[in-house]
């Protein structure tokens, strides 16, 4: 098929209809509204044969959410930053209900001071919750990842929610060529008609969301745990059972140049690309230096990463987002964690950049590079920092 | 191994699941249990109270019935062929409401409270 | 309609070992529920009194599908519940039968946190039924005022000290508000009225689009008062018009028969001073010095209430 | 390994319809196979304010994804940004600037012409063009018919980019063909 010219969101939206999910419950939020209207448009044109909950809030939302996968239904939502914070609350009980919910989430700054623009750490901040987490770099890979989501999430040895995260603007209202893929193609991929799977049945009544004292509230979350371990394997088999379908390779831990790579950035999102065009630039020069991309930021693919960085003499972690007064940067700290465990640990420079979307060009990219290998060659990790701020 | 729902779960595996303690790996999912188990958990001894039926004041009124907190009370058939309440004791918390609703006969309660000996 | 005897055939669908306080009204409301049940039918429920006492995992009092998820949102898991029923049955996914959904919260569940949640689902118009039993305050977690506690109540947000005779304010008019969606069906019960109570549920899920019912259901702990008085202190509700029996079909207002008898004889109407020396909650009107002043302001608003209602119900 | 990219920035005023000016050329591209990455500037301004909108076309696979700083290409809508705003900021040397005016010889498309010597700079009267064709002086469709012009349809073709107008109006009715005409009459009346 011929690509289409699709904004992130559109892409999103375009995926989620393919997959015409029985429940659609979500509230607008800049810069993930053009999902919401698309998805509005094709229930408007009977694109879609889904119940579509125009809710008064995000909290709501992911509340309805529950409800309606509780009841045995597909489900699909979208947010973005604040509306995440509101449904921060219900995100924990998404899991813990085990409800395979997908959320496509325009990654957005959180308040305050209020901004719209594109930054990661509304979705990193319920890293700890359950969910099963991913980031895309392309309309493309935020296309595919949305309709795989749904495989993972339903798959019966991990129900659990998924999050896709896209940089906000960045790529959410940015078009692209992404290559569509047909209903039929989605329908077969996620194993044909789907069979009622009601929970809320009056024939086999359960009741679900109980209290859990000191004596089963361990045991719940337990099971929570090893969901998200169980869930590793399905990724995996979920991406190669696409790749054959489409013949587009997606990894958990993707990596661009890395082969004989001394050096390695290690990023999530769209400044991946950039990432890339630094690399590309940088080699030109004689560096050899490649790229670590985190596409499934939880469960967190500790062996895949530690595979990859064998070899690697330092290590530059650059993140959209940010965590006030921790050691380091927020994936920095799981990257860090498992070098902690390798036989030969390399250096490490962590950099926190583009908050609120400001843009990071290439240039500036290839300058991280310089001065963190400067670092490292004086036989330093480089302290978490900052990159671009005034002072 | 796939999570399940607790739908075939019998009331002999729910007494062992909560005399043994099962764990999370025996657990249902999504901390799911089936319906009605509730049956099988002792209230009766929060009582100090507990209810007496006067046969002969009854009027198969129901009201005891309809009040009762906490589904002690079955309306059983009497000699009479009337009928009156039967007090669950296992479930019975002693509050007394069905003593007081019980308007009796004549002014004469058919359900009386007595310490619990 | 059914009698009350007729009413006692119906199954039971709410089980004994809960661990609800003895005599709590609550229990006794949610049995006489779901003696209404006569479909299919899944209940959500509220963080409060009733979900925790009633569901201590792995013991859980109900003995239909039952979900709860969290304390602000139950009108919004409804809704989701409600619109993945639908979808499934168009799709043929599941039977092509209706199933009733029933969602219960506390005064502090639907007055206070979850009224954004109530709102936006009635509004949306989903197909459920919404019982809100309200005790007066947030007995869960320890007898805190919500806005659904009456005027000069005791509690441990709004003390009775030595300068400020407890709560300020007066009940928040609830039912008002719900009535003003234009929802289908609205009415007010307690469980003092079986037989009121369980055809008010059973018309509540009949229609079709969202149902409200404001049920007053005491507390022994946080309103203070004997175990055994639960039902009597609601009824003494009624017989005070403190909580007015009717209901809003279509926005047309009926008064029922237990608050239509005072309205026909109002010598039957009770000082709202019976209602409050019952309970230990406002035994600060009465102690160490009678507070008129207040006890009158209190009589007032419930007058005016009563008078606004009985027009309405064109009584 | 230095991929050949053609970056684009198009300036106009909130509410005229430059991210759809972006957006077609996205589309027309990718018409041609081609890979794009299109999107607008985002703030709070609303209707008047000045905007900019980013187009990045090549023939090749490319990763990028930061805003446009230093383009090839800048396409201005609205006249009166002149005055207001560089709107030659970080164009590259012997790159392309087209204007919508009315007269090439007003003072603020001279003072360019002054100040950048090096830049090709055409104009078109994209304005009268829409008012007479579209019925609204909305140039954002009008214009992109003077950019095939001056690029030589070597970035997008006129009738590419006359299938991708299409595409977007589709079930519009009329307005379609009156977009269409639009641009072929700005394709025809550029100037250089």
């Amino acid at each position: 098929m011929s690509k289409i010219a699709v904004t992130g969101d559109d892409a999103i939206a375009q995926a989620a209809k393919l997959v015409n999910p029985d429940v659609v419950a979500a509230y607008p939020i800049t810069p993930q509204t053009i999902i919401v209207e698309r998805f509005s448009d094709f229930v408007a044109d009977g694109e879609v044969d889904t119940e579509f909950v125009c809710v008064e809030s995000e909290h709501s939302a992911m509340s309805a959410c529950i409800g309606a996968s509780t009841a045995g239904g597909r489900v699909f939502t979208s947010s973005a930053s604040a509306g995440l914070m509101l449904m921060y609350e219900i995100l924990q009980i998404a899991s813990s209900s085990r409800t395979p919910i997908v959320c496509a989430i325009a990654n957005r700054a959180i308040s305050g001071p209020i901004n719209i623009h594109g930054e990661q750490t509304d979705q990193l901040l319920f890293r700890d919750s359950g969910w099963i987490s991913q980031f895309a770099e392309t309309n493309q890979e935020a296309y595919d990842q949305t309709i795989m989501a749904f495989k993972i999430g339903e798959h019966p040895e991990v129900l659990l929610p998924v999050a896709v995260g896209i940089d906000g603007f960045i790529l959410s209202h940015a078009i692209e060529g992404v290559e569509p893929v047909t209903r039929e193609l989605v329908s077969d991929f996620l194993g044909g008609e789907r069979k009622s799977i009601l929970r809320l049945d009056p024939d086999n009544p359960v009741s679900i969301g109980l209290l859990h004292l000191q004596d089963y509230y361990m045991e719940a979350r337990a099971q929570v745990r090893d969901a998200q371990q169980r869930s590793k394997q399905i990724i995996i088999d979920t991406f190669k059972d696409w790749q054959k379908l489409t013949g587009r390779e997606y990894n958990p831990i993707e990596s661009y140049q890395m082969d004989d790579a001394e050096y390695a950035f290690v990023t999530m999102g769209s400044g991946a690309g950039n990432a890339r065009t630094a690399i590309d630039e940088l080699r030109a020069n004689g560096e050899k230096v490649g790229l670590i991309k985190v596409r499934v930021y939880r469960p967190w693919f500790g062996n895949e990463f530690s595979t990859l960085t064998k070899n690697i003499k330092g290590i530059i972690s650059v993140e959209r987002a940010h965590s006030f007064g921790s050691p380091g940067g927020i994936l920095g700290q799981d990257v860090k964690s498992t070098l902690f465990d390798s036989k030969q640990t390399p250096y490490m420079a962590e950099y926190c950049y583009g908050l609120g979307g400001r843009d990071c060009l290439v240039k500036e990219w290839t300058e991280i590079y310089n001065r963190s290998i400067q670092g490292f060659n004086e036989g330093e990790n480089l302290p978490y920092f900052w990159w671009g701020v005034r002072e | 191994m796939p999570d399940v729902l607790p739908t075939d779960v019998s009331d002999e595996e729910f007494k062992k699941w909560v005399t043994e303690k099962w764990g999370y790996k025996k657990l249902p999912m999504a901390g799911s249990t089936p319906a009605g188990t509730a049956k099988f958990f002792r209230t009766g001894d929060w009582a100090a109270k507990q209810p007496r039926l006067i046969v002969e004041n009854c009027t198969s009124c129901y009201k005891c019935y309809f009040y009762c907190p906490d589904s002690a009370i079955t309306m059983v058939a009497g000699e009479d062929g009337k009928a009156h309440p039967e007090f669950d004791m296992f479930y019975c918390k002693g509050c007394g409401v069905c003593a007081y609703e019980c308007p009796g006969r004549k002014g004469e309660k058919a359900i009386i409270m007595e310490d619990l000996k | 309609m059914p009698t009350l005897k007729e009413y006692a055939k119906e199954k039971v669908h709410f089980s004994g070992g809960h661990r609800l306080c003895a005599g709590c009204a609550a229990g006794s409301m949610a049995r006489q529920v779901t003696m209404a049940f006569n479909k299919p039918t899944v209940v959500c429920n509220a963080t409060g009194c009733l979900e925790v006492a009633s569901t201590i995992y792995p013991f859980t009092a109900w003995e239909v599908p039952w979900l709860h998820v969290a304390f602000e949102n139950t009108s919004a898991v409804a809704s989701g519940v409600e619109a993945a029923y639908n979808a499934m049955r168009r799709k043929g996914m599941i039977k092509d039968e209706h199933i009733d959904i029933v969602a219960f919260g506390g005064d502090g569940g639907t007055f206070d946190i979850g009224l954004q949640s109530l709102s936006g689902a009635l509004e949306r118009g989903h197909d459920f039924l919404y019982i809100c039993y309200d005790n007066g305050a947030y007995m869960n977690t320890g007898i805190q005022r919500s806005s659904g506690t009456p005027f000069a109540a005791n509690t441990t947000t709004s003390p009775a000290g030595s300068v400020v005779p407890g709560k300020g304010q007066f009940k928040k008019p609830l039912v008002d508000i719900v009535v003003a969606h234009r929802i289908p069906f609205v009415a007010t019960a307690v469980p003092a009225e079986p037989k009121d109570l369980i055809e008010k549920v059973r018309q509540g899920l009949d229609v079709e689009g969202p149902a409200f019912i404001h049920v007053d259901a005491s507390c022994t702990r946080g309103q203070r008062f004997d175990p055994s008085l639960s039902i009597e202190i609601t009824r003494l509700a009624v017989q005070t018009c403190i909580q007015p029996l009717y209901r809003v079909i279509d926005g047309e207002y009926t008064m029922d028969r237990p608050s239509l008898r005072i309205a026909s004889d109002p010598s039957k109407k009770k000082p709202i001073d019976e209602y409050l020396r019952a309970q230990g909650r406002f035994r600060h009107l009465y102690k160490p010095e009678q507070r008129d002043d207040l006890i009158t302001l209190f009589q007032e608003d419930i007058d005016k209430r009563w008078e606004e209602i009985k027009a309405k119900c064109g009584v | 390994m230095t991929i050949n990219i053609i970056d684009i920035r198009l300036h106009g005023r909130g509410g005229q319809g430059v991210m759809t000016s972006s957006y077609l050329i996205a589309e027309a591209a990718l018409l041609e196979d081609k890979h794009v990455h299109a999107f607008p500037t985002f703030g709070p301004e609303r209707s008047g304010a000045p905007i900019a909108a980013f187009a990045r076309i090549s023939d090749e696979k490319f990763y990028m994804k930061t805003e446009v700083y230093e383009p090839d290409i800048v396409v201005v809508q609205d006249p009166s940004l002149l005055s207001q705003i560089d709107v030659t900021a970080g164009l590259q040397q012997g790159g392309l600037i087209l204007i919508n005016t009315n007269d090439p010889n007003k003072a603020d498309v001279q003072a360019i012409k002054q100040k950048r010597p090096d830049v090709k700079l055409a104009t078109v009267d994209a304005s009268k063009i829409a008012k007479e064709e579209i019925g609204l002086a909305v140039t954002n469709t009008a214009i992109l018919g003077a950019l095939c012009k001056v690029t030589d349809n070597k970035i997008i073709k006129l009738e590419v980019l006359e299938t991708a107008v299409k595409n977007r109006f589709k079930g519009k009715g009329a307005i379609s063909d009156k977009n269409i005409k639009a641009i072929n009459r700005s394709y025809l009346e550029v100037t250089i």
